[in-house]
Protein backbone atom coordinates (compact mmCIF):
# COMPACT_ATOMS: atom_id res chain seq x y z
CA UNK A 1 0.00 0.00 0.00
CA UNK A 2 1.50 3.62 -0.65
CA UNK A 3 -0.43 6.55 0.40
CA UNK A 4 1.49 10.00 -0.98
CA UNK A 5 0.30 13.61 0.74
CA UNK A 6 2.19 15.93 -1.48
CA UNK A 7 1.97 19.33 -2.87
CA UNK A 8 3.84 18.26 -6.07
CA UNK A 9 1.90 17.20 -9.23
CA UNK A 10 2.51 13.39 -10.20
CA UNK A 11 2.85 11.34 -13.32
CA UNK A 12 0.08 9.13 -13.67
CA UNK A 13 1.33 6.47 -16.01
CA UNK A 14 4.37 6.76 -13.93
CA UNK A 15 2.75 5.88 -10.95
CA UNK A 16 0.27 3.04 -12.53
CA UNK A 17 3.62 1.45 -13.92
CA UNK A 18 5.08 1.45 -10.88
CA UNK A 19 1.74 0.05 -9.03
CA UNK A 20 2.02 -2.78 -11.34
CA UNK A 21 5.63 -3.67 -11.36
CA UNK A 22 5.36 -5.96 -14.13
CA UNK A 23 3.63 -8.89 -11.31
CA UNK A 24 1.82 -11.25 -13.83
CA UNK A 25 -0.31 -12.14 -10.79
CA UNK A 26 -2.29 -8.40 -12.00
CA UNK A 27 -5.18 -8.39 -14.56
CA UNK A 28 -6.85 -5.66 -13.62
CA UNK A 29 -6.19 -1.97 -12.86
CA UNK A 30 -8.84 0.11 -11.73
CA UNK A 31 -7.65 4.04 -11.27
CA UNK A 32 -9.65 6.95 -10.68
CA UNK A 33 -7.93 10.38 -11.38
CA UNK A 34 -9.66 13.35 -9.56
CA UNK A 35 -9.14 17.07 -11.19
CA UNK A 36 -9.99 20.67 -10.75
CA UNK A 37 -13.08 21.86 -12.64
CA UNK A 38 -13.64 25.64 -13.39
CA UNK A 39 -16.87 25.82 -12.33
CA UNK A 40 -19.16 24.27 -8.83
CA UNK A 41 -22.25 25.20 -7.61
CA UNK A 42 -22.77 26.94 -10.73
CA UNK A 43 -20.00 29.97 -10.00
CA UNK A 44 -16.67 30.06 -11.88
CA UNK A 45 -13.81 28.66 -9.99
CA UNK A 46 -10.45 30.74 -10.90
CA UNK A 47 -8.42 28.11 -8.77
CA UNK A 48 -8.54 26.60 -5.21
CA UNK A 49 -6.60 25.94 -1.71
CA UNK A 50 -6.67 22.31 -0.14
CA UNK A 51 -5.70 21.97 3.53
CA UNK A 52 -5.12 19.05 5.62
CA UNK A 53 -4.97 17.83 8.62
CA UNK A 54 -1.25 16.01 8.27
CA UNK A 55 -0.98 12.63 10.28
CA UNK A 56 -4.60 12.19 10.49
CA UNK A 57 -4.60 12.31 6.43
CA UNK A 58 -2.36 9.23 5.92
CA UNK A 59 -4.10 7.59 9.24
CA UNK A 60 -7.38 7.98 7.87
CA UNK A 61 -5.93 6.82 4.15
CA UNK A 62 -4.49 4.03 5.02
CA UNK A 63 -7.53 2.46 7.17
CA UNK A 64 -9.47 3.21 4.52
CA UNK A 65 -7.37 0.86 1.98
CA UNK A 66 -7.09 -1.46 4.99
CA UNK A 67 -10.80 -1.64 4.73
CA UNK A 68 -10.64 -2.32 1.00
CA UNK A 69 -7.99 -5.12 1.44
CA UNK A 70 -10.42 -6.64 3.77
CA UNK A 71 -13.17 -6.67 1.65
CA UNK A 72 -12.07 -7.25 -2.03
CA UNK A 73 -9.42 -9.62 -2.99
CA UNK A 74 -6.93 -7.36 -4.46
CA UNK A 75 -3.16 -6.88 -4.40
CA UNK A 76 -2.15 -3.57 -3.74
CA UNK A 77 -3.61 0.23 -3.59
CA UNK A 78 -1.96 3.43 -4.83
CA UNK A 79 -3.53 6.79 -3.08
CA UNK A 80 -1.82 10.35 -4.06
CA UNK A 81 -3.89 13.38 -2.86
CA UNK A 82 -2.71 16.63 -3.54
CA UNK A 83 -2.46 19.68 -1.39
CA UNK A 84 -1.59 23.26 -1.08
CA UNK A 85 -2.93 25.46 -4.44
CA UNK A 86 -3.88 24.15 -7.46
CA UNK A 87 -5.57 25.42 -11.00
CA UNK A 88 -8.39 24.08 -12.82
CA UNK A 89 -7.42 21.47 -15.16
CA UNK A 90 -5.26 20.47 -11.82
CA UNK A 91 -4.47 16.61 -11.19
CA UNK A 92 -5.97 16.57 -7.32
CA UNK A 93 -6.23 12.80 -6.60
CA UNK A 94 -4.98 9.54 -7.90
CA UNK A 95 -6.42 6.06 -6.42
CA UNK A 96 -5.72 3.04 -8.05
CA UNK A 97 -6.15 -0.74 -6.82
CA UNK A 98 -4.60 -3.90 -8.62
CA UNK A 99 -6.08 -7.07 -8.73
CA UNK A 100 -6.46 -10.86 -10.47
CA UNK A 101 -9.87 -9.81 -11.79
CA UNK A 102 -12.10 -6.11 -13.17
CA UNK A 103 -14.70 -6.68 -10.60
CA UNK A 104 -12.77 -6.30 -7.00
CA UNK A 105 -10.49 -4.00 -8.96
CA UNK A 106 -14.14 -1.56 -9.66
CA UNK A 107 -15.36 -2.36 -6.32
CA UNK A 108 -12.28 -1.39 -4.27
CA UNK A 109 -11.15 1.81 -5.89
CA UNK A 110 -15.17 3.20 -5.71
CA UNK A 111 -15.06 2.36 -2.30
CA UNK A 112 -11.70 3.88 -1.48
CA UNK A 113 -12.74 7.18 -3.12
CA UNK A 114 -15.95 7.50 -1.58
CA UNK A 115 -14.83 7.02 1.50
CA UNK A 116 -11.50 9.24 0.63
CA UNK A 117 -14.24 11.99 0.40
CA UNK A 118 -16.19 11.67 3.67
CA UNK A 119 -13.57 10.31 5.86
CA UNK A 120 -10.04 11.83 5.17
CA UNK A 121 -9.09 15.24 6.56
CA UNK A 122 -8.83 17.50 3.91
CA UNK A 123 -10.51 20.98 3.06
CA UNK A 124 -10.77 22.67 -0.19
CA UNK A 125 -11.36 26.59 -0.29
CA UNK A 126 -12.35 28.17 -3.65
CA UNK A 127 -11.32 30.99 -5.48
CA UNK A 128 -14.25 32.52 -7.42
CA UNK A 129 -15.04 35.68 -8.98
CA UNK A 130 -17.39 36.34 -5.60
CA UNK A 131 -13.77 35.96 -3.55
CA UNK A 132 -13.15 32.95 -1.59
CA UNK A 133 -15.14 30.11 -0.17
CA UNK A 134 -14.85 26.52 1.60
CA UNK A 135 -16.52 24.02 0.25
CA UNK A 136 -19.78 22.63 1.60
CA UNK A 137 -19.74 19.08 2.14
CA UNK A 138 -21.93 17.48 0.01
CA UNK A 139 -24.76 15.04 1.31
CA UNK A 140 -24.53 13.27 -2.25
CA UNK A 141 -20.73 12.18 -0.97
CA UNK A 142 -22.25 11.15 2.12
CA UNK A 143 -25.00 8.94 0.61
CA UNK A 144 -22.33 7.36 -2.09
CA UNK A 145 -20.09 6.25 1.40
CA UNK A 146 -23.30 4.97 2.84
CA UNK A 147 -23.88 2.88 0.30
CA UNK A 148 -20.82 0.55 1.22
CA UNK A 149 -23.32 -0.32 4.63
CA UNK A 150 -25.20 -2.45 2.73
CA UNK B 1 -2.72 19.52 29.28
CA UNK B 2 -4.03 18.55 25.65
CA UNK B 3 -3.28 20.14 22.04
CA UNK B 4 -6.47 21.53 20.41
CA UNK B 5 -6.07 21.24 16.41
CA UNK B 6 -8.58 23.86 13.69
CA UNK B 7 -9.00 23.49 10.42
CA UNK B 8 -10.12 25.08 7.46
CA UNK B 9 -13.38 26.86 8.16
CA UNK B 10 -13.16 26.75 11.87
CA UNK B 11 -9.97 27.81 12.52
CA UNK B 12 -10.64 30.84 10.40
CA UNK B 13 -13.97 31.27 12.53
CA UNK B 14 -12.48 30.76 15.73
CA UNK B 15 -9.09 32.64 14.84
CA UNK B 16 -6.52 30.16 16.02
CA UNK B 17 -5.31 26.81 14.58
CA UNK B 18 -3.39 25.31 17.34
CA UNK B 19 -3.87 26.07 21.22
CA UNK B 20 -2.33 23.85 24.84
CA UNK B 21 -5.06 23.78 27.52
CA UNK B 22 -5.12 22.13 31.07
CA UNK B 23 -7.91 19.42 30.77
CA UNK B 24 -10.38 20.68 34.14
CA UNK B 25 -10.71 17.71 36.23
CA UNK B 26 -14.57 17.49 35.26
CA UNK B 27 -14.02 17.32 31.59
CA UNK B 28 -13.86 13.61 30.80
CA UNK B 29 -15.42 13.60 27.46
CA UNK B 30 -15.60 15.36 24.41
CA UNK B 31 -19.28 16.69 25.00
CA UNK B 32 -17.46 18.04 28.30
CA UNK B 33 -14.79 19.74 26.32
CA UNK B 34 -17.42 21.29 23.86
CA UNK B 35 -19.28 22.37 26.39
CA UNK B 36 -16.14 24.41 27.94
CA UNK B 37 -15.38 25.66 24.62
CA UNK B 38 -18.40 26.92 24.13
CA UNK B 39 -18.59 28.51 27.43
CA UNK B 40 -15.95 31.11 25.86
CA UNK B 41 -18.61 32.91 24.15
CA UNK B 42 -18.60 34.53 20.56
CA UNK B 43 -17.75 32.60 17.93
CA UNK B 44 -17.35 29.81 20.52
CA UNK B 45 -20.50 29.64 21.47
CA UNK B 46 -21.88 30.25 18.07
CA UNK B 47 -19.74 27.43 15.76
CA UNK B 48 -20.02 24.96 18.36
CA UNK B 49 -23.36 25.42 19.21
CA UNK B 50 -25.99 21.79 18.96
CA UNK B 51 -26.80 20.97 15.52
CA UNK B 52 -23.49 22.70 13.65
CA UNK B 53 -21.81 20.41 11.40
CA UNK B 54 -18.42 20.10 12.68
CA UNK B 55 -16.21 16.87 13.42
CA UNK B 56 -14.10 16.40 16.21
CA UNK B 57 -10.88 13.27 15.84
CA UNK B 58 -9.13 12.51 19.51
CA UNK B 59 -5.76 11.18 18.56
CA UNK B 60 -5.87 11.51 14.76
CA UNK B 61 -9.63 8.97 15.07
CA UNK B 62 -12.55 10.25 14.18
CA UNK B 63 -14.56 10.64 17.72
CA UNK B 64 -18.27 11.69 19.20
CA UNK B 65 -19.92 13.50 22.08
CA UNK B 66 -19.19 10.31 24.24
CA UNK B 67 -15.56 9.47 23.24
CA UNK B 68 -13.55 9.89 26.54
CA UNK B 69 -10.60 11.96 26.71
CA UNK B 70 -7.12 12.60 28.73
CA UNK B 71 -4.18 14.91 29.71
CA UNK B 72 -1.60 14.30 26.44
CA UNK B 73 -4.31 14.14 23.91
CA UNK B 74 -4.26 15.75 20.79
CA UNK B 75 -7.92 17.02 19.62
CA UNK B 76 -8.80 18.29 16.34
CA UNK B 77 -11.83 20.29 15.78
CA UNK B 78 -13.56 20.74 11.84
CA UNK B 79 -15.91 21.05 10.17
CA UNK B 80 -17.00 17.75 7.61
CA UNK B 81 -14.12 17.29 5.15
CA UNK B 82 -14.23 17.81 1.41
CA UNK B 83 -10.92 16.61 -0.53
CA UNK B 84 -10.92 13.78 -3.32
CA UNK C 1 -15.56 8.83 -28.77
CA UNK C 2 -12.68 7.02 -29.80
CA UNK C 3 -12.68 2.95 -30.36
CA UNK C 4 -9.04 1.26 -31.44
CA UNK C 5 -8.64 -2.31 -32.27
CA UNK C 6 -5.11 -2.55 -32.50
CA UNK C 7 -1.79 -5.18 -32.37
CA UNK C 8 0.16 -2.20 -31.20
CA UNK C 9 1.42 -1.34 -27.42
CA UNK C 10 -0.33 2.27 -25.98
CA UNK C 11 0.66 4.30 -23.54
CA UNK C 12 -1.50 4.70 -20.65
CA UNK C 13 -0.24 7.81 -19.79
CA UNK C 14 -0.29 9.79 -22.68
CA UNK C 15 -3.54 8.21 -23.87
CA UNK C 16 -5.32 9.60 -20.28
CA UNK C 17 -4.09 12.86 -21.06
CA UNK C 18 -5.32 13.12 -24.88
CA UNK C 19 -8.55 12.43 -23.38
CA UNK C 20 -8.96 14.34 -20.97
CA UNK C 21 -7.18 17.96 -23.58
CA UNK C 22 -7.34 19.65 -20.37
CA UNK C 23 -11.07 20.15 -20.62
CA UNK C 24 -11.59 22.52 -17.31
CA UNK C 25 -14.91 20.84 -17.35
CA UNK C 26 -13.62 17.59 -16.32
CA UNK C 27 -13.81 16.62 -12.57
CA UNK C 28 -13.49 12.93 -12.79
CA UNK C 29 -11.50 10.33 -14.90
CA UNK C 30 -12.19 6.51 -14.52
CA UNK C 31 -10.21 3.98 -15.95
CA UNK C 32 -9.53 0.13 -16.48
CA UNK C 33 -6.36 -1.42 -17.33
CA UNK C 34 -6.78 -5.47 -18.37
CA UNK C 35 -3.15 -7.03 -18.48
CA UNK C 36 -2.61 -10.29 -19.35
CA UNK C 37 -2.14 -13.08 -16.80
CA UNK C 38 0.49 -15.55 -16.15
CA UNK C 39 -2.17 -18.25 -14.91
CA UNK C 40 -5.63 -18.61 -15.54
CA UNK C 41 -8.50 -21.35 -14.66
CA UNK C 42 -5.49 -23.02 -12.58
CA UNK C 43 -3.00 -23.27 -15.49
CA UNK C 44 0.06 -21.65 -16.32
CA UNK C 45 -0.51 -19.07 -19.44
CA UNK C 46 2.69 -18.20 -21.53
CA UNK C 47 1.15 -16.13 -23.97
CA UNK C 48 -2.07 -15.66 -25.71
CA UNK C 49 -3.14 -14.64 -29.27
CA UNK C 50 -5.88 -12.43 -29.53
CA UNK C 51 -8.31 -12.53 -32.77
CA UNK C 52 -10.98 -10.53 -33.48
CA UNK C 53 -13.84 -9.76 -36.32
CA UNK C 54 -12.72 -6.69 -38.11
CA UNK C 55 -15.50 -3.86 -38.44
CA UNK C 56 -17.92 -5.94 -35.89
CA UNK C 57 -15.64 -5.24 -33.35
CA UNK C 58 -15.71 -1.58 -33.81
CA UNK C 59 -19.23 -1.42 -34.69
CA UNK C 60 -20.14 -3.37 -31.35
CA UNK C 61 -17.62 -1.03 -28.88
CA UNK C 62 -19.48 2.25 -30.05
CA UNK C 63 -22.76 0.84 -29.35
CA UNK C 64 -21.58 0.11 -26.04
CA UNK C 65 -19.97 3.72 -25.94
CA UNK C 66 -23.57 5.09 -26.68
CA UNK C 67 -25.20 3.09 -24.82
CA UNK C 68 -23.05 4.36 -21.83
CA UNK C 69 -23.22 7.71 -23.24
CA UNK C 70 -27.24 7.37 -23.22
CA UNK C 71 -27.14 6.54 -19.55
CA UNK C 72 -24.83 8.92 -17.62
CA UNK C 73 -23.88 12.29 -17.92
CA UNK C 74 -20.27 11.73 -19.24
CA UNK C 75 -18.42 13.70 -21.77
CA UNK C 76 -16.40 11.03 -23.56
CA UNK C 77 -14.85 7.53 -23.85
CA UNK C 78 -11.95 5.82 -24.66
CA UNK C 79 -11.56 2.35 -25.78
CA UNK C 80 -8.54 0.70 -26.82
CA UNK C 81 -8.32 -3.32 -27.29
CA UNK C 82 -5.07 -5.16 -28.91
CA UNK C 83 -5.42 -8.41 -30.82
CA UNK C 84 -2.61 -10.70 -31.86
CA UNK C 85 -0.11 -12.13 -29.56
CA UNK C 86 0.42 -10.72 -26.33
CA UNK C 87 2.86 -11.84 -23.17
CA UNK C 88 2.00 -11.85 -19.47
CA UNK C 89 1.82 -8.45 -18.12
CA UNK C 90 1.17 -7.03 -21.55
CA UNK C 91 -1.72 -4.53 -21.60
CA UNK C 92 -4.32 -5.97 -23.55
CA UNK C 93 -7.43 -3.23 -23.04
CA UNK C 94 -8.11 0.29 -22.00
CA UNK C 95 -11.12 1.88 -21.35
CA UNK C 96 -11.53 5.66 -19.77
CA UNK C 97 -14.66 7.57 -19.28
CA UNK C 98 -14.30 11.33 -18.75
CA UNK C 99 -17.61 12.71 -16.63
CA UNK C 100 -18.23 16.34 -14.29
CA UNK C 101 -18.11 13.50 -11.11
CA UNK C 102 -16.80 10.61 -10.32
CA UNK C 103 -20.06 8.71 -9.91
CA UNK C 104 -20.99 8.66 -13.32
CA UNK C 105 -17.50 7.84 -14.33
CA UNK C 106 -16.73 4.96 -12.41
CA UNK C 107 -20.42 3.29 -13.73
CA UNK C 108 -19.70 4.42 -17.23
CA UNK C 109 -16.34 2.24 -17.17
CA UNK C 110 -17.29 -0.63 -15.53
CA UNK C 111 -20.35 -0.86 -17.82
CA UNK C 112 -18.37 -0.55 -20.70
CA UNK C 113 -15.93 -3.61 -19.18
CA UNK C 114 -18.99 -5.43 -18.65
CA UNK C 115 -20.62 -5.50 -22.36
CA UNK C 116 -16.91 -5.03 -23.94
CA UNK C 117 -16.82 -9.01 -22.41
CA UNK C 118 -19.75 -9.91 -23.82
CA UNK C 119 -20.54 -8.52 -26.69
CA UNK C 120 -17.51 -7.41 -28.38
CA UNK C 121 -16.24 -10.39 -30.99
CA UNK C 122 -13.00 -10.68 -29.70
CA UNK C 123 -11.37 -14.81 -28.53
CA UNK C 124 -8.58 -15.62 -26.88
CA UNK C 125 -6.69 -18.48 -27.25
CA UNK C 126 -3.80 -19.36 -24.68
CA UNK C 127 -0.81 -21.33 -24.71
CA UNK C 128 -0.44 -23.12 -21.63
CA UNK C 129 2.18 -26.36 -20.70
CA UNK C 130 -0.37 -28.52 -22.29
CA UNK C 131 -1.04 -26.80 -25.29
CA UNK C 132 -3.03 -24.20 -26.81
CA UNK C 133 -6.83 -23.64 -25.81
CA UNK C 134 -9.31 -21.37 -26.89
CA UNK C 135 -10.94 -19.78 -23.77
CA UNK C 136 -14.12 -20.65 -22.72
CA UNK C 137 -16.49 -17.37 -22.02
CA UNK C 138 -17.53 -17.27 -18.39
CA UNK C 139 -20.92 -17.10 -16.38
CA UNK C 140 -19.54 -14.73 -14.36
CA UNK C 141 -18.96 -12.09 -17.13
CA UNK C 142 -22.58 -12.95 -18.37
CA UNK C 143 -23.82 -12.14 -15.14
CA UNK C 144 -22.11 -8.80 -14.93
CA UNK C 145 -23.34 -7.59 -17.98
CA UNK C 146 -27.20 -8.35 -16.66
CA UNK C 147 -26.69 -6.73 -13.83
CA UNK C 148 -27.11 -3.15 -15.84
CA UNK C 149 -30.40 -4.65 -17.68
CA UNK C 150 -31.90 -3.69 -13.93
CA UNK D 1 -25.39 -15.20 -52.81
CA UNK D 2 -23.98 -15.02 -48.63
CA UNK D 3 -21.11 -14.77 -47.19
CA UNK D 4 -19.96 -16.60 -44.44
CA UNK D 5 -17.04 -16.52 -41.96
CA UNK D 6 -16.38 -18.31 -38.95
CA UNK D 7 -14.45 -17.36 -36.30
CA UNK D 8 -12.06 -18.45 -33.16
CA UNK D 9 -12.78 -22.20 -31.84
CA UNK D 10 -15.64 -22.62 -34.55
CA UNK D 11 -13.68 -21.58 -37.35
CA UNK D 12 -11.08 -24.20 -36.79
CA UNK D 13 -13.56 -26.63 -35.90
CA UNK D 14 -15.02 -26.09 -39.64
CA UNK D 15 -11.99 -25.99 -40.76
CA UNK D 16 -13.18 -22.58 -42.94
CA UNK D 17 -12.72 -18.94 -42.54
CA UNK D 18 -15.03 -17.51 -45.17
CA UNK D 19 -17.14 -19.28 -48.13
CA UNK D 20 -19.82 -17.52 -50.10
CA UNK D 21 -22.68 -19.79 -51.00
CA UNK D 22 -26.10 -19.08 -53.02
CA UNK D 23 -29.13 -18.53 -50.25
CA UNK D 24 -31.59 -21.59 -51.24
CA UNK D 25 -35.08 -19.57 -51.51
CA UNK D 26 -36.83 -21.26 -48.74
CA UNK D 27 -33.93 -20.40 -46.33
CA UNK D 28 -35.37 -16.73 -44.63
CA UNK D 29 -34.29 -16.60 -41.54
CA UNK D 30 -31.08 -17.80 -39.49
CA UNK D 31 -32.71 -20.92 -37.87
CA UNK D 32 -33.40 -21.93 -41.43
CA UNK D 33 -29.39 -21.01 -42.22
CA UNK D 34 -28.08 -22.95 -38.89
CA UNK D 35 -30.31 -26.29 -40.38
CA UNK D 36 -29.22 -25.84 -43.82
CA UNK D 37 -25.49 -25.57 -42.41
CA UNK D 38 -26.20 -28.88 -40.06
CA UNK D 39 -27.26 -30.99 -43.18
CA UNK D 40 -23.94 -30.96 -43.84
CA UNK D 41 -23.46 -33.50 -41.23
CA UNK D 42 -19.75 -34.60 -39.45
CA UNK D 43 -18.39 -30.85 -37.95
CA UNK D 44 -21.42 -29.12 -39.40
CA UNK D 45 -23.70 -31.38 -37.64
CA UNK D 46 -22.13 -31.05 -34.65
CA UNK D 47 -20.60 -27.67 -33.97
CA UNK D 48 -24.21 -26.08 -34.65
CA UNK D 49 -26.32 -28.87 -32.82
CA UNK D 50 -29.30 -27.37 -30.86
CA UNK D 51 -28.00 -26.53 -27.35
CA UNK D 52 -24.25 -26.10 -28.52
CA UNK D 53 -23.53 -22.90 -27.19
CA UNK D 54 -22.82 -20.58 -30.38
CA UNK D 55 -23.26 -17.21 -31.43
CA UNK D 56 -24.42 -15.17 -34.80
CA UNK D 57 -24.48 -11.52 -36.41
CA UNK D 58 -25.85 -10.68 -39.60
CA UNK D 59 -24.38 -7.38 -41.01
CA UNK D 60 -22.55 -7.52 -37.53
CA UNK D 61 -24.86 -7.06 -35.50
CA UNK D 62 -25.92 -9.49 -33.06
CA UNK D 63 -28.88 -12.05 -34.42
CA UNK D 64 -30.81 -15.00 -33.35
CA UNK D 65 -32.66 -17.64 -35.29
CA UNK D 66 -35.42 -15.69 -36.11
CA UNK D 67 -33.26 -12.88 -37.86
CA UNK D 68 -34.12 -12.94 -41.56
CA UNK D 69 -31.90 -12.51 -43.74
CA UNK D 70 -31.43 -12.09 -47.32
CA UNK D 71 -28.74 -12.28 -50.47
CA UNK D 72 -25.72 -10.05 -49.92
CA UNK D 73 -25.92 -10.46 -45.87
CA UNK D 74 -22.75 -11.09 -44.57
CA UNK D 75 -23.07 -13.65 -41.38
CA UNK D 76 -20.94 -14.41 -38.62
CA UNK D 77 -21.04 -17.74 -36.82
CA UNK D 78 -18.70 -17.60 -34.02
CA UNK D 79 -18.40 -18.88 -30.37
CA UNK D 80 -19.54 -16.80 -27.22
CA UNK D 81 -16.74 -14.10 -27.48
CA UNK D 82 -14.00 -13.61 -24.45
CA UNK D 83 -11.85 -10.22 -24.74
CA UNK D 84 -11.52 -7.81 -22.55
Amino acid sequence: MAIRVQQEDFDLGAELLALRQDNPKIGAIASFLGLVRDINEGDAVAGMSLEHYPGMTEKALERIVEQAKARWDIFDALVIHRVGDLQPTDQIVLVAVTSAHRGEAFAACEFIMDYLKTEAPFWKREQTSSGARWVDARESDENAAKRWEK
Amino acid sequence: MITLLYFARLREALGVSTEQIDLPPEVRDIAGLTALLRARGGAWENELAEGRAYRIAVNQDMADGATAIKTGDEIAIFPPVTGG
